[in-house]
């Protein structure tokens, strides 16, 4: 194989397509395959083999979870190391034809939810309207586009999201362990949260075609077609490109790719293709990745992500 | 005469309900011409709709500018080392030039909004240039260059110049364009990139070629499996064998398959081509394999019907000569059932250029920016690329997906045109 | 290159051969070859097939059992420490070792040990490819000698070259059943799989379809229900819409062409319908997507409706328009085979045009005409394109056609693009939707053409 | 035998001014180019049955699907001349045609049972022309056309099986049993024993000598036996010119033209 | 004329044990169920026409084709008993039907020339069989096929325009043409003529008659009057027996059998 293959997040598609496409056209490499799987998705194929079939390199929208690298180790993929490209916020967004939302985390919660704490027991999410969970929210149907379990969108919504939120509900602070798991990250399964598990071309698509969806997807997707789709504020903070470097919008999260060590060298073309990547170029402030709508890193992290792109040492979490 | 009367009795009962029987007959007519008014109007709105929006995608804006191949920025120590002039800042050339045209534009975010009226492959133009012709460096010239997609939509109308309704331009940055438009540095010229280069990010840079060529090897190997293994079999079920079970195996076999949903082709070309035999993904060679079990059943169907319209006493002429049967079929019948089954053979492979449910199973929907080499390099294929530019967010690929669309139904048109004309010329009556 | 080379050298060989093959024919043939059994150049087929099919058969079979020797032998020349490696670091030092021997440039290599290997790699498949040519060769040369000295004036050289190809077209022959084989054992074996994780009775019967599955042990995700019900209905929504549009319009444009139109009128509908077969399902989705989804929620909006942009309505109009010259041309080769002695049975009664056709000429021809509604209805539920772009994600139970609904293959496409886990039911259910896709379509197809095949016999 | 000869001619002269049911003038029948059928003038008479003879394509069946308008349905037939029925002319605008094939019925070569129960085969053309007021009206239209017919005894019990189970005479039989079921005044018959072995034959020609009482009977045929047998009056037809037209006994013992007896003696044909 | 009936049996005697080139002995034919050849013996002699008589459906084609084995072709014929061709078994496992047929040459019905040119089809026959050694070789036998058969100077001056271009007599002779051109030892015609105008037929007849001199030809003929005018021999079948077989002359004038003598009075079939 003289190709790179490139599997994983789908919030980090565009930039690798666009990394790819350039590295491609300039380097004299063939341009490499990028699929996008979602996070989780391509980690699993990453890390299903070492050989020759498997994927290089790695997109994840959030970091990789240690039963991961032990996943990859268990396959002979020891060798892994981590760059974090930049900044990304989770965006919920509608169409611009729609009605336009500002939403609190709670009431994500409540409107995605599979069940919601109501007198003092959990019962299956009974909003079927967002007026419903606050009569100051449209009177649309909750039609939610959300991300599947393979997408680091879906772990970082929970995360950034659901946790920070059920805890706000005693009913559920009370509970423990698994059932305070479930009660926190289990997502609705009536019909209300559509789980996309392409690509979010799809949700995107979706949401232009229903006014009143809501799609939740990452923000180089609102930037980049700001002139079909528009953010909800979040906690009264907009998704815009300067909230999110300061870290201002509650959903913002970096960025990352995942080499496979053992393929540098081996495949030609792996060691140019990241040299590429973390040039000031493509992810520097004036890159042509933020102008994709990639929310560059600190110019300090940037240097120091460049300097350990050189080296690739072993991914430590 | 007792019958004459009941006679003319009848002729009198068939005279009172005539009218309301032909009313009947009339209203039926009509419902018959309405029905095909009906079908055929859906086939006048269904390409009016891609035409219309499709046809604009072979214009595409462009902006001259004047360019200078600044040695420092190239090449600045004049080595002319094609792998220096190969990893040089053409984007440094694109903004000064944009620059010099524009010399309001002093803070960043003005370069900003300058930047992003022209497209951000622009620098792959310059520097396929230098890398053509190294003379050029440390002239100035003028050349042409792609506006961003965003300012070619504008120019169709597509994109409001108010940002309220959806307009992605400040003032200033339409001030600019209104600028180049009047001095006719900015027009549309033909749409180059959409038959010469692959997919791209960047709708204005985006084409067809890499799906074209992507089709061609699939449809490469389609040819040479289907067509000898579908006449093959033809000749086998017609001129050799006779009916038995297990020649109605066969025959039950090839017209389920005929009728089976291409996806399932798709299934089995992902299992066993893909997880079997370890293939490679998205390759047009496994396109081609399934491709060729989807129209293997029409070849054989049409080649069959070909074979059957041959009459029978050119078989008992050839064979009273003493020819043996090879002889007679390879002799006689098949040059007489050719035209039929080239007829068939290119029917089934304009069925095959069409289909993109497969290839969807077996990887051809990646985004590839290469064009294939070869049938083993990934690749995706006409149709899909249309099915990838369809769920493409940017408002340019629209039109692109109508274009492309204008192009598939184009080379269907040929081959058709082809069958019903190989059909016409070679026509036989006996 | 090399392999190019050796193939043409061979086909040379047979070509040399087949000239051999000939004159020696001439030679013993006798005075104008009157002796001789056949033609004189099927003596050269006879030798050139002698010298072609046992090298081509060795080089397949060289060539597929080359990679597994190879690899067994480098494997075992190496150090002791690298063989005792754990088997996936193995296979990527062999890959590194493959990589490396195929292109000859060890610059990049990871270590000694790997461009030690791939060099012995290299020199053994060098060795290898030289063994395989010299030995293909010689077997070529061989088979020439021997065909060439079996020739005798009495021997039957057209019947063996005959009985050659005879086989080669019974092989091809086979493929169909292959194909089919092929179909249900890819199917079958990811869906056994699939069953001994879900059971079959929850998947055909269960109404909740939510297979995102969590990915790893520390994640919630949906709870992997896979009952497809709701897909099924979905499918059936779809394809009813599809009906209720193509059946009509199919059905009576059929009538008016073979029964009322002039031959001039035929002559040029006929073709325009059938163009709208020649398009290809991707259009059709791409035209409902962009036109008639949009139309129909405005419309619907007008008129106080509110009409999903993915409804089954959109779609199933669509597939209905595909579907119309399918039906029209298969209920128009079924009209026009109604014999002409029925029509004039009821002309000759003082029927009118259209009692004819609907007392006599329709009910003749009923069951060809139901069998192709029912091919029509096996290709709408297999239909794929235009649904994945147009219908929905999500699996709604629902009859209402202004709500969007998903289908069977939709899921099989959303399921199979992008990440693929073969340990998971999420990936393997799309399998098992495939093979009651299959089966689906494949009793529809049986019953259909039984239909057709049964009706056609009783005119013929 | 000239004396015959002379009773023919009075007869025929007598017949060409007698009560004529059906006559036609001066017809001819192109098909395209070709000129199928050339200035035939005949009239045949009520009550009557009257043969068509003449060897194959001399334009017999054309003739007969004149009377009935059939060749309408042919593409590109063309007729010219007058046919009139009770003396109005059938090819008149006014005329409808729906109304003239219910008073001439026609049977065919080859039996033809639309594929219904043999009920509804016989009540198809009550039914269209909406001849019968009730359904028990309808059931006696029916049972009575099947027992003129011949045919009733034989299905009486399975009125409601399909017409093509039965036999081919039968069939032929519930061909007929339909065209009478609407009371045609002429009944066309093109061959209708050619598919039929000879018991079906005869009782189908026993038949159209019982149907003669109340119809009028045109009948083709290339036996000439048969046409002897069931006609009285015959005419020979050759290359699309009526040849020879008079009483059946005249025209197989003394024909007056050289190509009749040519053809009835079997030297052509 | 019992004298002639005598001398017809011993002719008969002697003809059986004559110098017959092709034998039938006890031959049966089954089409799957159907018994379509009963147990026919009969013995064809060399340079000789022998005619086979009868009415249709009687079997003289299946018998035909039995002796240049064109039944193989058919699906579920099955030829029982045994036939000879110069005393060798012709359904032998080690004889070569290919070899067979071009010792056995056929001639159709209906004219098939080969839609190739006409030059092509005479050469057709010794291209595959490899009997010609060089393109003049071809040229030769070409032409003197085609003189053989009557045709040549009518087409010598277009012999690349197609055969297909011919007259249906033409076409004929050119099938002739072809089947000679392999210089086959027997030539089976089945109703050679029965497409044909008189004209073209007589010619063809006559060429038959020359052709006598070299080849053993078999005839199967509907016309009593040309199987009288072409052969010695003539066999009568019937519903699938033979029925009589024997000199010409004797069956035309004498027939033993009383079917035979029905037959070819015209009394049936
Ligand atoms: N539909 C037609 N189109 C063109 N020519 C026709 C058509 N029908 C009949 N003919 C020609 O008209 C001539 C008379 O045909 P017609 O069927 O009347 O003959 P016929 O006497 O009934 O013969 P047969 O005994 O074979 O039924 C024939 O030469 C025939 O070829
Ligand atoms: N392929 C076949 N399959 C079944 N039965 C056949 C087949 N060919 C002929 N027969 C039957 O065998 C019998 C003899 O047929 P054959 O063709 O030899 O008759 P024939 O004497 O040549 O008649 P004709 O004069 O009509 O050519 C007939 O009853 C025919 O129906
Ligand atoms: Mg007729
Ligand atoms: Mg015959
Ligand atoms: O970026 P994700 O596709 O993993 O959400």
């Amino acid at each position: 194989r003289d190709q790179i293959r490139i599997v994983g997040s789908s919030t980090v598609y565009p930039f690798a397509t666009a990394v790819a496409e350039q590295f491609g056209k300039t380097s004299g490499f063939k341009t490499p395959v990028v699929e996008s799987t979602g996070t989780g998705g391509g980690l699993k194929l990453f890390c299903a083999g070492a050989d020759e079939n498997s994927p290089d390199i790695t997109n994840a929208s959030r970091r990789i979870k240690q039963s991961e690298i032990d996943a990859c180790a268990a396959n002979g993929v020891k060798d892994v190391s981590e760059i974090v490209i930049g900044y990304d916020g989770i965006v919920i967004a509608k169409a611009k034809s729609g009605k336009p939302l500002a939403l609190s985390r709670e009431q994500i919660f409540k409107a995605i939810a599979k069940t919601i704490p109501q007198g003092g027991k959990l019962v299956a999410n009974p909003y079927k309207k967002w007026s419903d969970i606050d009569p100051a929210l449209p009177k649309d149907d909750i039609v939610v586009f959300g991300p599947a379990s393979n997408h680091g969108t879906r772990d970082a919504l929970v995360e950034l999201v659901m946790d920070e939120a059920c805890d706000k509900f005693p009913e559920i602070k009370a509970l423990s362990g698994d059932s305070k798991k479930v009660a926190c990250e289990a997502v609705r399964e009536d019909g209300a949260f559509v789980e996309v598990s392409e690509n979010y071309t799809v949700t995107l698509q979706k949401l232009t075609a229903l006014p009143y969806a809501v799609g939740i997807l990452s923000y180089s997707y609102l930037d980049q077609n700001g002139d079909k789709i528009q953010g909800a504020t979040v906690d009264g903070q907009a998704a815009t490109y300067e909230n999110i470097a300061v870290s201002k919008y509650p959903l913002s999260r970096p960025l990352f790719f995942y080499v496979k060590k053992g393929h540098v060298g081996v495949i030609p073309g792996v060691k140019e293709y990241i040299a590429e990547f973390t040039s000031d170029k493509a992810w520097g402030k004036d890159g042509y990745l933020s102008a994709k709508g990639l929310i560059a890193s600190p110019d300090a992290q940037r240097k120091e992500e460049a300097a350990k792109s050189k080296e690739l040492p072993n991914v430590k979490l | 005469m007792v019958d004459q009367v009941r006679v003319s009795a009848t002729a009198e009962k068939v005279n009172a309900r005539l009218q309301r029987r032909y009313a009947v007959e009339k209203r039926f007519r009509f419902y018959g011409i309405a029905s095909i008014v009906v079908a055929l109007s859906f086939l006048a709105i269904l390409l009016f709709s891609i035409i219309s929006q499709g046809h604009t995608a072979f214009m595409q804006a462009e902006m001259r500018l004047s360019v200078t191949f600044d040695p420092s920025v190239i090449d600045p120590d004049g080595g002319r080392q094609k792998a220096v002039l190969s990893s040089a800042d053409y984007t440094a050339l694109v903004r000064n030039a944009l620059l010099a045209r524009f010399p309001e534009a002093e803070d960043r975010l003005a370069r900003r909004e300058m930047i992003a009226l022209i497209s951000q492959g622009a620098d792959l133009e310059l520097r396929k240039m230098v890398m053509g012709d190294p003379s050029l460096i440390g002239t100035t010239r003028d050349v042409w260059l792609p506006a961003a997609a965003s300012v070619d939509q504008l120019r169709k109308g597509h994109m409001s110049r108010d940002a309220d309704k959806g307009g992605q331009f400040t003032q200033r940055q339409l001030g600019w364009i209104d600028a180049l438009e009047s001095s006719g540095n900015l027009s549309s010229r033909f749409n180059k990139w959409l038959f010469t280069s692959g997919d791209s990010r960047q709708p204005e840079l985006a084409g067809l070629w890499g799906a074209v060529v992507g089709s061609f090897y699939s449809l490469l190997v389609t040819v040479t499996l289907s067509f000898p293994l579908g006449v093959a079999t033809a000749i086998y079920l017609e001129e050799f064998s006779t009916r038995n079970r297990w020649t109605d195996l066969i025959e039950v076999n090839i017209n389920n398959l005929a009728a089976v949903p291409s996806i399932v082709f798709g299934l089995l070309g992902l299992e066993i081509f893909l997880n079997v035999f370890n293939l490679p993904r998205s390759a047009p060679l496994v396109g081609g394999l399934a491709l060729t079990l989807v129209s293997l059943p029409t070849i054989i169907i049409a080649s069959r019907v070909a074979l059957k319209a041959v009459p029978p006493w050119i078989r008992e002429a050839a064979l009273g000569l003493g020819a043996s049967r090879l002889q007679m079929v390879m002799h006689h019948v098949l040059p007489l059932a050719m035209p039929g089954i080239l007829t068939g053979t290119i029917i089934g492979m304009a069925r095959a250029v069409g289909e993109s449910a497969p290839l969807l199973m077996i990887g051809m929907v990646a985004f590839i920016v290469d064009v294939p080499a070869s049938p083993l390099d990934p690749s995706t294929a006409l149709p899909v690329q249309i099915y990838l530019w369809a769920a493409s967010p940017e408002r340019a690929f629209v039109e692109r997906t109508s274009a492309a669309i204008i192009v598939l139904l184009c080379f269907l048109a040929v081959m058709n045109a082809t069958a019903i004309f190989l059909r016409k010329k070679f026509e036989r009556r006996w | 290159m090399q392999f190019s080379i050796l193939l043409v050298v061979l086909l040379l060989l047979s070509a040399v051969g087949f000239r051999m093959g000939r004159g020696r024919a001439l030679q013993v043939g006798g005075p104008k070859a009157r002796a001789l059994h056949s033609l004189p150049s099927y003596y050269g087929y006879y030798v050139a097939l002698w010298c072609g099919i046992p090298a081509v058969f060795l080089i397949a079979i060289w060539l597929s059992c080359e990679p597994f020797i190879l690899q067994g032998i480098v494997v075992g020349a190496l150090p002791a420490d690298a063989k005792s490696l754990p088997s996936a670091q193995l296979s990527l030092l062999m890959n590194e070792v493959r990589q490396l021997g195929s292109s000859g440039d060890y610059q990049h290599a990871s270590g000694a040990i790997a461009s030690t290997a791939a060099e012995q790699y290299r020199n053994l498949r060098n060795m290898s490819f030289g063994a395989m040519a010299v030995i293909s060769l010689a077997m070529a040369i061989l088979g020439c000698v021997l065909g060439v000295r079996y020739i005798r004036p009495d021997l039957r050289a057209r019947n063996k070259v005959e009985g050659v190809v005879k086989i080669f077209l019974i092989a091809s022959s086979t493929v169909a059943i292959f194909t089919t084989i092929g179909i249900v054992l890819s199917l079958l074996f990811e869906s056994l799989r699939f069953f001994r994780m879900i059971s079959p009775v929850d998947f055909l019967f269960g109404l909740d379809w939510s297979p995102q599955m969590a990915m790893r042990s520390d994640q919630v995700g949906s709870s992997g229900a896979f009952g497809a019900v709701p897909l099924f209905a979905g499918t059936l929504l779809i394809s009813l819409i599809a009906m209720v549009v193509a059946v009509p319009i199919g059905l009576l444009s059929a009538i008016y062409m073979a029964e009322y139109a002039h031959p001039n009128f035929r002559s040029v509908a006929k073709p325009l319908l059938e163009v709208l077969a020649g398009i290809p399902t991707v259009v059709y989705g791409f035209f409902a997507v962009l036109t008639v989804a949009p139309f129909l929620r405005d419309a619907g909006a007008a008129v106080g409706f509110s009409i999903a942009s993915e409804s089954a309505l959109a779609t199933g109009i669509v597939m209905g328009i595909m579907i119309i010259p399918f039906i029209s041309s298969l209920s128009d080769d079924v009209i026009t085979a109604v014999p002409d002695s029925l029509r004039q049975g009821a002309y000759g009664l003082g029927a009118t045009r259209s009692e004819t056709i609907k007392q006599v000429v329709i009910p003749a021809a009923l069951p060809g005409i139901i069998g192709g509604v029912l091919l029509a209805v096996s290709r709408a539920i297999g239909e794929t394109m235009i649904v994945v772009m147009a219908a929905g994600l999500s699996a709604h139970l629902t009859a209402n056609p202004f709500e969007a609904v998903t289908t069977v293959t939709v899921q099989i496409v959303t399921l199979l693009v992008g990440d693929q886990e073969f340990d998971s039911p999420k990936t393997l259910s799309a399998f098992a939707l495939g093979l009651v896709l299959f089966l689906v379509t494949l009793v529809l197809n049986v019953v259909a053409l039984n239909v057709v095949r049964k009706y056609r016999e009783k005119y013929d | 035998m000239p004396i015959a000869s002379e009773a023919f001619l009075q007869q025929s002269g007598r017949a060409m001014t007698g009560t004529s049911k059906v006559t036609a003038k001066d017809v001819n029948v192109y098909y395209g180019d070709k000129h199928a059928l050339k200035a035939v003038s005949l009239d045949i008479r009520a009550n009557e049955v009257t043969a068509l003879i003449g060897p194959s394509g001399c334009g017999k069946s054309t003739f007969l699907r004149c009377l009935n308008r059939m060749n309408d349905l042919i593409e590109g037939a063309r007729v010219t001349g007058l046919i009139t029925l009770d003396g109005d002319d059938i090819y008149d605008y006014s005329l409808d045609v729906v109304q003239l094939r219910a008073r001439i019925g026609m049977v065919f070569q080859k039996p033809n049972p639309f594929p219904k129960s043999i009920f509804d085969n016989v009540a198809y053309g009550p039914r269209i022309h909406g001849l019968a007021q009730s359904s028990a009206d309808l059931e006696e239209i029916v049972v009575s056309s099947l027992q003129r017919a011949g045919l009733y005894e034989e299905v009486k019990d399975r009125l409601s099986e399909p017409g093509t189970g039965l036999s081919g005479g039968q069939q032929q039989r519930l061909c007929i049993a339909r065209a009478i079921a609407v009371s045609p005044e002429v009944i066309l018959m093109d061959e209708p024993c050619s598919a039929l072995d000879p018991i079906a034959t005869a009782k189908v020609e026993e038949l159209i000598d019982e149907l003669r009482e109340n119809y009028t009977i045109v009948i083709v045929t290339h036996s000439m036996q048969q046409a002897a047998r069931v006609s009285q009056r015959t005419a020979f037809f050759h290359l699309g010119e009526l040849v020879e037209f008079g009483d059946t006994e005249q025209i197989f013992t003394n024909p007056q033209q050289k190509l009749t007896q040519g053809y009835i003696t079997g030297r052509f044909g």
